[in-house]
């Protein structure tokens, strides 16, 4: 039985621990539970993820109604390493909040924010798990509107949060529209939600309903990951949030919208779509922007938070990048992209909560010194920080190396080499950054109070973290063959290539 | 060798490589040494020990080397030094006063590089 | 075999993970590291076993994503690199036993180990990869030397190496992307088709660190600003490499010849009018690049075994004068040639082992220099190069005027400038320090070695060699130039003829950069904030206007601004929106 | 007193509007109505009882504490359902297995309301607690208020 129900047990342990969650008391018996529930929903992720690459993608119909009435779950390659990536983040990150929510979080919600963070990491394993157009809406909203609340929490610590999470809300919720109203759009030219069959229905139509919808469907996911005019909500979101929430979502949020993204791109528009190509377009264009806007941005802040979360929006532009190459290399670098970064940028953000944690500012003034006061976070977020440059033997010069390769083999309007060289140079970019924080860290005086000891169970989570980065800079071949597969799988029999042309 | 804006030293403090008589050997030793080997070099090249690569203007004459040396020498020297006209700074030039900063010292483990001139250690 | 290691271990790698560890140690710890890591190293590169040239040893053969990685490749030209590195790195320990700071310990073991994982690379990521490590474990050396001229220049140094890295990285892609092999081998800079421009990125890469004309002054700017320590670590590592690499990739390439003979030629003036001796040293160092680079361009087997012996000597004595010259640092505070003289009387061993380095520098006979370098000159001559012999032949006088004369004479003898009559009874300085006499003896007697029984050094060449240095002909030659040189040397000096030092810096290539270039550099960063104060000021009052505008309707301040950012992205969000649209309804 | 009449109506419509609320709720599984619409029109009687009779009033009926357990119990009994037919073998939220031997599809009828049943909970609880965080004019004074 256990077997059979992989698909969907992930997803609906976490949404029905949440109200259980949400009745424990507010002490460290909530957030114990919330990770159990994450490592639960890891073991299992992880298990769907070996059922997924041996014997292919996975259905599951809810109710058990079958598949153009009823509504499917369908997991692919590329579904499951997303949904392990997320249930890996958060089994690292909730026992990690335990101890941090107990300095960022007022002590009467804590049960409340284990049971939003454990609906959010529900809403996002069920985004990717189902195979119904509008399901994907549904969790979307579950996520989105679970994130608005639990950045908001942050109040505690800066009345900002309120303004951010605001944003975000109006922001998220005209994305959310834009995106339901292109699904309304699409169901009243085929008349169905599935996925697949969306796919099938709508070979060969081209009419206006059909492009509009489209439109709607690719900028409210842009909005939903922050494409890069698109992004403004996400730099306040991350900054003032929790840092576990912050370490959370940047991980996983955008990575599972765009995964959505592809998922709509690939499966239920294809290639033989006539005007897919606009969607490749936008992406060249806006993340190659995204790429040098954002770290240009990055390099003139103040906050260290702030600072991460612009890189981001510019990590976010070589994702899409892959994508625009519309090759399996592409995706398939899109894909180790999402995962290699989801992974330092969780490093960073946890080494940053720890840095909070002890210090209680995110400022780069209180970093100076750190080399000497906190060895092992700076450590722990200069390890991050290398392989946010790309530096060699960390993941994410694999995902560089990985996008250089793909950009070399693809025919694109403009020259390869010309892209290769942006990425170099927005990779300096990078190395501006991250080696100005490296220096504050490292090579001024420290200044002020002594830093509070930071507990075991912040530590070893960032320390695990940071041994995956460079576990994935050594180790590369697993995880390239593995998205290569899932980029392949996305692309063929994914219908992108195939189907009906 | 010292010359008037070298101060003499005192006779005691010298080293036997400084006595006029050390001097006077090198004098004789080293012109000697070279006639010896140019000498020999072109016994050998009576004797066609030698292995030529190129015409009597260069390698098949026996002394070549010898004027090569003296010549490339000098020109070096006497050409060379005019380069400064070109390129010589005052030395505080690229960084200004910092040039002439003492070395800071960044490891205070280790306090070797401290010892300024002439300061007995330790 | 070592027992506790897997087979296929990089040497590289347990150096790099010495010089890890050491940070956790005190001076002592360090230096026991260090020496257990290089010996368990080279151990470990010698039970791998080496293969001749062409059928090399490979290990650890791995392919990611259809590019195929080989981390050890082991053929003598590599093995014979890879273990003068180990020599290096073992004297750099001995000699920095007491002096060296933790960061040049631990930096100096792995920048030699990856220098040491350059040469046994065999394929071109592995090289980068590297060569990148090799360039950052470096300039920390610099920095060490402390002082802001050090992180200055330590700076630039970065700046271009990691030039070097990227260049060589772009070059790499191209040529993959062209369906090269993944595997290090030789390039060919001139085809058919002309000149093949992958090659030639690659050639100017490598060209960087091997210190080419023009691109030489890193070397010269950053070396002489390192500590004492640091800069005999420096001397043996990077330029090697890049020769290493140049003889792998473009052994017989023809532009080579020129550009070494270039190389052997200017430094010598520079040297001659330099007033830091260990900047004369840096100088020297070109100067011998440019030998190496001259024979790689010959590229017959002997000129390659004579640039393989060059670099192996090379190395030996180049650090042997750099550590003559740090121990003279470390005991007087300067290496100027206007505060130095007369050494010899305090410290005799110093003295002694730097003349040593002197004089095989020099290649007179019976030292290592002579060994090595008649073979290039020879190799030169026997493809009847005539102007590249000659120009050899010139710069040998080059290098025995200002290695062979100029660091021995102004250091330790010339003037005597510490006798305490003149200093007011203040003492001379003292000998050097124990460990560093031991490093320079091991160093001079590796060059007493290898000139006294060659076939040492000959059983390590990349190819079979028959070659006998000691034959009269050789002698009798090599000791006529050097004595006619040297009492053209005493006429000069004794005509007061000889230039008299002077306190100065000489300008360089890197004046274009370091004086017009910052300035310009400055001046665009000026203008640059100048026209963005201007665009914003000019933006601020615009906006400025049109707010209190709305604000007088509205609210003032903050509530404004923060109502108009979420609208006004929600405007964007619309207009990103219409441009989807309309693209979808005109494609 | 120009509450009075306003009062007056809350009183008479109060019990009808619950009753209406159940007949929406259990009427469900059969034609347009459930949960969703059960739970608010639940929801607006005690609204409208607090709107003329003040917040306290209503508070003494149904205390604020109660209402997370509610929002809590609602989705459990709805997630239950679901995992309750998993462990009967069938698919998630797949009511035949529960009368698997009924012609009339009886399974469905049961899981339907049970469903329905915690929908309607939830969504009650959720518009109240809504009703009373906006309601409550001041709000709970946070440790750092400003």
């Amino acid at each position: 039985m256990l077997l059979d129900d992989l698909p969907v047990l992930p997803v609906i342990l976490p949404l029905v621990a949440a109200p259980v969650c949400l009745l424990l008391p507010n002490n460290r018996l909530a957030g114990s539970f919330a990770t159990l529930v994450a490592w639960i929903a890891l073991v299992l992720s992880a298990m769907l993820l070996h059922t997924v690459a041996v014997v292919g993608p996975v259905e599951y119909a809810l109710g058990g109604w079958a598949s153009p009435l009823g509504i499917i779950y369908r997991v692919d390659l590329a579904g499951a390493i997303v949904m392990t990536l997320v249930a890996l983040m958060a089994s690292v990150t909730f026992p990690y909040a335990i101890e941090s929510a107990r300095e960022e979080i007022v002590p009467s919600q804590t049960s409340a924010f284990f049971a939003m963070f454990l609906i959010v990491f529900a809403g996002l394993m069920g985004v990717v798990a189902t195979g119904d157009a509008f399901n994907v809406f549904v969790f979307l909203e579950i996520s989105s509107l679970s994130t608005y609340t639990l950045v908001a929490m942050g109040a505690k610590r800066d009345r900002r949060a309120l303004t951010a999470a605001f944003t975000y809300l109006v922001l998220g919720t005209i994305g959310a529209t834009f995106f339901v109203i292109g699904l309304g759009l699409l169901y009243q030219v085929t008349g169905t939600l599935n996925m697949i069959d969306l796919h099938d229905r709508l070979a060969g139509v081209d009419n206006k309903v059909v492009r509009a919808g489209y439109a709607f469907i690719l900028t409210g996911l842009g909005l939903k990951l922050a494409m890069f005019p698109l992004h403004r909500w996400l730099p306040a979101a991350y900054t003032y949030a929790p840092s576990p929430v912050t370490a959370f979502l940047a991980s996983t949020s955008t990575k599972v919208a765009i995964y959505a993204m592809l998922r709509f791109l690939f499966t239920v528009f294809g290639f033989n779509f006539g005007f897919i190509d606009v969607a490749f377009t936008f992406f060249l264009i806006l993340g190659l922007i995204g790429m040098f806007y954002a770290s240009l941005i990055a390099i003139f802040r103040e906050d260290v938070k702030m600072i991460l979360a612009y890189s981001s929006v510019a990590q976010i532009g070589y994702m899409l990048l892959g994508i625009s190459f519309a090759t399996v290399d592409g995706v398939a670098a899109a894909l180790v992209h999402v995962v290699n970064h989801a992974v330092m940028k969780t490093t960073l953000f946890l080494a940053v909560g720890a840095v909070f944690y002890a210090l209680g500012s995110h400022r780069l003034s209180a970093y100076r010194g750190l080399g000497k006061r906190m060895p092992v976070t700076t450590a722990v977020f200069l390890i991050g920080g290398l392989s946010l440059i790309g530096v060699p033997l960390t993941g994410g010069f694999i995902s560089k190396w990985v996008l250089v390769a793909a950009a070399f083999n693809s025919v694109l309007a403009v020259p390869s080499l010309v892209i290769v060289l942006m990425i170099v140079a927005s990779s300096l970019l990078a190395v501006a950054y991250i080696g100005r924080i490296a220096w504050t860290m490292l090579l001024e005086e420290p200044v002020g109070r002594q830093p509070k000891p930071v507990p075991m169970m912040m530590v070893v989570p960032m320390v695990l973290m940071a041994a995956l980065t460079i576990y994935l800079g050594i180790d590369a071949a697993t995880l390239v063959s593995l998205c290569r597969q899932a980029a392949e799988t996305l692309l063929s029999t994914g219908l992108g290539f195939g189907g009906t042309s | 060798m010292s010359d008037e804006q070298h101060p003499d030293i005192l006779p005691e403090e010298r080293s036997i490589f400084e006595t006029p008589g050390w001097i006077r050997f090198m004098w004789f030793f080293v012109p000697g040494t070279g006639l010896f080997f140019a000498l020999m070099n072109i016994v050998l090249a009576v004797l066609h020990k030698t292995h030529p690569h190129f015409g009597w203007l260069f390698d098949k004459n026996p002394v070549f080397y010898g004027i090569v040396g003296f010549v490339s020498f000098s020109f070096i020297v006497l050409v060379g030094q005019h380069l400064r006209k070109i390129v010589m700074r005052p030395e505080d030039y690229y960084d200004g006063p910092e040039a002439t900063m003492p070395r800071i010292n960044t490891d205070d483990e280790v306090r070797m590089r401290s010892i300024s001139l002439g300061e007995t250690d330790e | 075999m070592i027992p506790f290691l897997p087979a296929e271990t990089n040497p590289a790698i347990i150096l790099m993970v010495a010089g890890v560890l050491m940070v956790f140690f005190g001076p002592r710890g360090r230096g026991i590291i260090g020496v257990i890591a290089v010996a368990l190293g080279f151990l470990q590169m010698y039970s791998l076993g080496v293969g001749p040239m062409g059928d090399a040893q490979m290990y650890g053969i791995t392919e990611v994503a259809g590019y195929e990685f080989i981390p050890l490749r082991l053929d003598k030209l590599s093995v014979v690199f890879a273990t003068i590195f180990h020599i290096a790195a073992l004297v750099n320990v001995i000699y920095g036993w007491q002096g060296a700071t933790k960061v040049e310990a631990s930096m100096g073991i792995v920048y030699a180990g990856s220098a040491i994982g350059g040469a046994l690379a065999g394929d071109l990521l592995t090289l980068f990869v590297f060569w990148e490590i090799a360039a950052i474990s470096s300039v920390f050396i610099i920095w060490a030397g402390g002082g802001h001229a050090a992180f200055k220049a330590g700076m630039r140094y970065l700046v271009i190496q990691v030039m070097s890295g990227l260049l060589l990285l772009a070059g790499i892609a191209l040529h993959l992307v062209r369906g090269g092999s993944s595997e290090f081998g030789a390039f060919k800079l001139v085809g058919e088709a002309g000149v093949d421009p992958v090659a030639a990125l690659i050639l100017f890469a490598f060209g960087i660190k091997a210190c080419f004309p023009i691109l030489h002054t890193w070397l010269q700017d950053s070396y002489p600003k390192a500590s004492g320590v640091g800069a005999v670590m420096l001397s043996a590592f990077t330029t090697k490499l890049a020769i290493y690499a140049l003889a792998r990739g473009f052994a017989g390439t023809d532009i080579l010849i020129p550009i070494g003979a270039t190389m052997t030629v200017f430094p010598v003036f520079f040297a001659l009018i330099e007033n830091d001796l260990r900047k004369v040293l840096a100088y020297s160092l070109n100067n011998q690049l440019g030998f190496m680079v001259c024979a790689i361009g010959i590229g017959t087997p002997l000129a390659i075994n004579g640039a393989a012996a060059h670099a192996f000597v090379h190395i030996t004595y180049k650090a042997l004068l750099f550590m003559g010259m740090g121990a003279v640092l470390l005991r007087t505070g300067t290496t100027k040639a206007t505060d130095l003289g007369g050494l010899h009387k305090s410290m005799p061993w110093t003295t002694a082992f730097t003349i040593v380095g002197a004089m095989s520098i020099s290649a007179f006979p019976l030292f290592s220099g002579f060994v090595a370098k008649s073979m290039i000159t020879l190799a030169a001559a026997e493809e009847h190069m005539l102007l590249a012999w000659l120009v050899l032949l010139f710069a040998s006088a080059g290098v025995l005027e200002h290695s062979g004369i100029k660091i021995p004479y102004f250091a330790f003898f010339a003037h005597d400038r510490f006798a305490p009559s003149l200093r007011n009874g203040a003492p001379r300085p003292k000998e050097a320090p124990l460990s560093m006499l031991i490093a320079m003896g091991l160093a001079a007697f590796l060059c007493l070695l290898v000139g006294f029984y060659p076939p040492v050094l000959y059983g390590l060449l990349p190819y079979e060699t028959d070659y006998h240095a000691y034959t009269l002909e050789h002698v009798a030659t090599q000791m006529q130039l050097l004595m006619f040189a040297i009492f053209a040397f005493m006429l000069l000096v004794r005509f007061k003829l000889y230039p008299p030092e002077v306190r100065s810096v000489n300008l360089d290539v890197d004046w274009f950069w370091r004086v017009p270039g910052r300035k310009a550099l400055m001046a665009a960063v000026q203008m640059t904030a100048d026209v963005w104060h201007a665009i914003w000021a000019a933006l601020r009052d615009i906006t400025g206007q049109v707010l209190s505008g709305i604000g007088a309707v509205h609210r003032p301040g903050g509530l404004l601004a923060r109502y108009w950012t979420v609208g006004y992205t929600a405007l964007t969000t619309a207009a990103v929106l219409a441009v989807a649209l309309l693209l979808a309804f005109l494609s | 007193m120009g509450h009075l009449i306003l009062r007056v109506t809350i009183k008479l419509l109060f019990a009808p509007i619950i009753l209406f609320a159940l007949y929406v709720q259990f009427h469900g599984d059969y034609g347009p109505g459930g949960g969703f619409q059960a739970g608010v029109t639940l929801a607006a009687a005690f609204i409208l009882h607090a709107l003329g009779f003040g917040l306290d009033r209503c508070q003494k009926v149904i205390p604020p504490g109660w209402l997370p357990v509610g929002m809590a119990l609602g989705v459990l009994i709805y997630a239950g359902t679901g995992i309750y037919t998993m462990l009967l073998g069938g698919n998630f939220l797949d009511y035949d297995v529960i009368q698997p031997d009924s012609h009339h599809h009886a399974g469905q009828h049961i899981g339907i309301i049970v469903v329905e049943l915690g929908v309607g909970l939830a969504v009650a609880a959720t518009m109240l607690q809504i009703f009373y965080a906006f309601a409550a004019r001041e709000p709970e004074p946070m440790d750092d208020a400003w």
